[in-house]
């Protein structure tokens, strides 16, 4: 069941999708409780910027067809305010005599000078085990931009690879024409790992109730869907993904249940990822793990 | 706080019962942690809910915790929804995921200050738990649409009533019984709980008051542990609060004020 | 409720997709009250190519998270075939004296030449009204690739919009990195409309039972998500596009209901189109049409 | 071909009985029209069905109509996925969208041929129709899996029965009982309904004894009346022929072969 990813021993291949959990809240819910029984076999902490951001205004949440549109926003406390507060608290949990889980920390910038700063910010603490990029994020103009498009996408990575010795895994964007394209070229670039789909850009209108303001019903305007809806999307974006390079490849989308986990598996991903199912059952992880055991999957 | 178990729970309904225009969802929990007044639950049915195999509801929904009574917890309902309309369909026996108790409840009064309680339409909830915990005199201002839903009122003791309509008692705001009754007594606490419009109300007269005011906020919530940073609202002086993990109880004077927009809309505002 | 559309007066707003109705077939099924009660304002019919294509092998159909894959792949008489055959059997049922709405013929080519000479053999045919010219089918390549890029989206409509005086719908693919941009470069060579959304890429495995070859479930390998599941990415495509262009746009996607079709309406398009809805009930395009009446909306 | 109403029907569940390891949906339908034997119709429930608020089921599914009597029409269901669960859910007076007759029947034999009819499993449900409309004798032949399903042969009259497991009737498969059949009469018809794998077998039985056959094929099917090109079988010569405007009842003598892959698997392969 024990998994090698980018040179990380894991206990099992599933982790959670970036910004699906928080672990320093979680545990002023859940006490400590959570580190004995952690769910992920690696925390990937939700994307951080170099500035701090408030992330949107409310309403940021919409309940779709089989699934969330979520128009977050990024909100995270910029890169100082990350590493000061946050990756103290975070490796109290998740860290040695704790829950002893490698800790991935997924950063997002607009140029690659930003990119640059945030990844040698990271290299410097050795709490990080691994850096995720998020060029995938539809509620941020640049983060569309660069992960869309594989030429700008390779330069970006290629100018970014060298600050960092950690492993790199690049999560790509859903919303392009051909993401195989785009993850060639992040390996291309150096990436170690690539990780998708992130959500699909979708909207709502605010429903129709004079009691309410018409209009665009989330405070960002547009939003990305996750959830069931996007399985089957997902399941083709990987395959896609997996049958063209050679990096290891984490896939999420959807994913419930160990027969969902175990079909992005059998397309080719290394690890799979939860996201919205934990917000339903915050150990649909370990659950997850424990049915690929059981499924002789992993 | 009290601190949840981490895993959802599959607890068995013990009964439904009307209370007017509500339910009253009863829960066999006798193993469940001791809830603080204005803690809830995230609440699922084990049947014909989410994802798997339904459409919506597919994420669980937040209900604050009503009572405590001899190993059950009482969850108050008014169905505005596909959730809510699941809930109320639930017969004794049938399963449920709960999640909870989850959140920051209510604080005790300080220095020996009178409670008083204004809720508005479901949003009595809470008041009912923080009403049983209590100690010393408490004030019950509740405020309803109109008579079926003033029923509710049944849940609190000696609870002093407002309606819309004029069916049931006072005919007009609940607030408006708040203002006559912070001028009787200017050194109580003000606990709240109901829709955004009441809570800016209650909010603002507090502030001009000075009175101290504890308000159990709403807002639509995908997950309610802080996962997913989807049920913020604004915080004065700039930034956001979760209200799940932040709340649902907050200090007014965090508040800059109530936005009805950002809050969920609850079944029942009064005004 | 009478709308105006490229020149043409239609009853109501509500047509068919291109590919989920086949008049032909129906009248079979349900005979003369076809004609009678024909639900959609206008029909649009399958997608047709220069050659004749027998579509993809079995299974073409899968059913997801609140969606249905499908991997037709296509099929159609060919160009020649489907002027002498099917054109006459549809204009007895759309046409004069029978349920009398304009005939829009869906046209799909790999390369501006293909496309052209479908454009031209369209043309010369009065009892074409307009003419819809898929770029998005994710099922065969080229489809993609030329919808897909802006740029290469211009130059070939550019280069065939002369071949027809009749309106030119260009329906877009949803499988891109900004369908605005898209939707841009179509109005700027010259398309008269815009339509979309198409299926969403995606894929399914066969389910684990050991009396079933396991791997790909689809005989096409993937195939494209309609219906609810992607109903919210639509309303978020629709709204971008309808934003940008002057063009009137022709909105699709999961639309099940009149507050559906409502919400694309609100956002910006001039009509709207039921696919897979129409598969539950086939008039469900008149349902929605009554249910826009009643709600004012159209 | 009877022909459908253009437009679902919302009928009433009259009820549904146990029959072995299956059931027998009756729904009220006095004034639909009558269908031929080997038509279908695409069933889905009122409630608890599809794409507005639930999930999966979203399309409708295809039955092959049973039975008419006294103004009802009889399915006969196996509980496979989500689909047939719900169905197999519903209790007399729920509704029930209903959309048909649809697809070609089975045709009358041709120059006093006896028809020899052979079924597997839950696709012995169009030979009950055919059997109460098809004047002269004739042999009934079907094989199931075990016991529970080959009580579903008591929908026919006279059957003689395969088993799988030898646990009723002759143990092996059905075809064994064809080949024994034809060589009492070579002169007879064919039709057949039932997995692919027995169709398969069927049909080179016939091709080899020169016998026509009319076989009823299954297919995943999304709408049921050539809207949506998903339901194809590979033609005999190439091309696909749609399962549910060319067929169901599709001459043997069209097919190549019965592909297993291709033809959606049915509950019950009795081999
Ligand atoms: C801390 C807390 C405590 C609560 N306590 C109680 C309680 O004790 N009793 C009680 O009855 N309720 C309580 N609520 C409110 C309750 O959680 C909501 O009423 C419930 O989630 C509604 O779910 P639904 O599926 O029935 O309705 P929904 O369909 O979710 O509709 C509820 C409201 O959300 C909006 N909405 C509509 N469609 C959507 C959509 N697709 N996605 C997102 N929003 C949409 C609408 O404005 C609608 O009025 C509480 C909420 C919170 C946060
Ligand atoms: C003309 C015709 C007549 C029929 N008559 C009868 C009848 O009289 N009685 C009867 O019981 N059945 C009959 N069937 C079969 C019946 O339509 C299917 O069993 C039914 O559609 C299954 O639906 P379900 O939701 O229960 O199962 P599904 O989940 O649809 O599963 C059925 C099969 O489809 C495959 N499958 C699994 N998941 C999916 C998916 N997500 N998408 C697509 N395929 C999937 C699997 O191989 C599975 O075994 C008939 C079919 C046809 C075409
Ligand atoms: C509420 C929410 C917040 C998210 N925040 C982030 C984020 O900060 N960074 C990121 O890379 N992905 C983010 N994602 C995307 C998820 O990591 C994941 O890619 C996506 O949700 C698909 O998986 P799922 O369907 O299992 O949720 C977020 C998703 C959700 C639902
Ligand atoms: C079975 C099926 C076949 C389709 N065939 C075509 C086609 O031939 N040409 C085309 O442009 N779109 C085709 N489409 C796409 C639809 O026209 C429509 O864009 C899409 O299904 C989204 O709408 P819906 O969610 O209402 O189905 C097809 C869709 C389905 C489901
Ligand atoms: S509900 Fe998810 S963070 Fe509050
Ligand atoms: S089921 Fe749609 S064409 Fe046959």
């Amino acid at each position: 069941m024990s998994v090698e990813f980018c040179g990380l021993q894991l206990a099992h291949p599933v982790l959670n999708g970036s910004g699906t959990f928080d672990v320093i809240a979680a545990r002023r819910a859940f006490g400590d409780q959570l580190l004995r029984d952690f769910p992920f076999s690696a925390y990937v902490s939700k994307t951080i910027t170099l500035e701090p951001r408030q992330g949107n205004p409310p309403p940021r949440l919409w309940e779709a067809s089989a699934g969330l549109i979520n128009s977050i926003g990024l909100p995270n406390k910029g890169l100082e305010g990350y590493l000061a507060e946050d990756l103290p608290q975070i490796v109290e949990i998740t860290g040695a005599g704790a829950a002893e889980v490698p800790l991935i920390t997924n950063v997002m910038g607009s140029t690659a000078e930003e990119i640059s700063r945030l990844l040698e910010a990271c290299d410097a603490h050795e709490q990080i085990a691994a850096i995720e990029l998020n060029v995938s994020c539809p509620n941020v103009k640049t983060g569309l931009d660069i992960g869309s498009d594989p030429r700008q996408l390779e330069e970006v990575v290629r100018a970014v690879r060298p600050r960092t010795r950690k492993p790199l895994i690049v999560k790509l964007t859903p919303n392009t024409a051909d993401v195989a394209l785009c993850a060639l070229a992040a390996q291309e670039a150096g990436a170690d790992a690539v990780s998708l789909i992130n959500t699909l850009r979708a909207t709502a209108l605010a429903p129709r109730d004079p009691t309410l303001p018409a209009g665009r019903w989330l405070g960002g305007g547009t939003g990305g869907l996750s959830g069931p809806a996007i399985r089957v999307v997902a399941l083709a974006q990987v395959a896609a993904v997996a049958a063209r390079v050679e990096v290891p490849v984490v896939g999420m989308g959807g994913v419930q249940s160990a027969a969902d986990a175990c079909d992005l598996m059998d397309v080719g991903a290394t690890l799979v990822a939860v996201g919205t199912e934990s917000f339903r059952d915050p150990v649909a992880a370990a659950r997850i793990a424990e049915g690929l055991r059981a499924m002789g999957a992993a | 706080m009290s601190q949840a178990p981490f895993a959802r729970r599959l607890l068995t309904v013990t009964g439904l019962d009307e209370l007017g225009a509500y339910r009253v969802l009863r829960v066999a929990d006798p193993d469940g942690p001791e809830p603080e007044p204005g803690q809830f639950a995230m609440l699922s049915a084990l049947e014909g809910w989410g994802g798997g195999e339904h459409e919506r509801p597919l994420l669980a929904r937040a209900f604050s915790i009503a009572r405590r009574s001899g190993g059950e917890s009482h969850f108050l309902l008014e169905d505005v929804g596909p959730g809510t309309q699941r809930l109320c369909e639930l017969r004794a026996g049938d399963g449920l995921w709960a999640l909870g108790p989850l959140g920051r409840g209510f604080a005790a009064p300080e220095g020996g200050r009178r409670a008083i309680l204004v809720g508005g339409g479901v949003g009595i909830a809470p008041l009912a738990i923080l009403q049983d915990q209590l100690e010393g005199p408490t004030s019950v201002l509740l405020g309803f649409r109109e008579r079926s839903r003033a029923q509710g009122a049944a849940l609190l003791d000696g609870a002093r009533v407002a309606s819309d309509d004029g069916s049931v008692g006072h005919h007009g705001l609940v607030t408006d019984l708040l203002v006559a009754e912070l001028q009787r007594d200017p050194e109580a606490v003000v606990y709240a709980c109901g829709p955004a419009g009441m809570l800016e109300g209650v909010r603002a007269i507090c502030e001009r008051g000075g009175v101290p005011a504890q308000l159990a906020l709403e807002a639509g919530m995908a997950c309610g542990f802080g996962a997913c940073f989807g049920c913020v609202v604004p915080k004065r002086g700039g930034g956001y609060l979760r209200v799940c993990v932040d709340g649902p109880v907050i200090d007014a004077a965090e508040l800059e004020r109530v936005d009805a927009h950002a809050a969920a809309p609850i079944g029942d505002p009064p005004a």
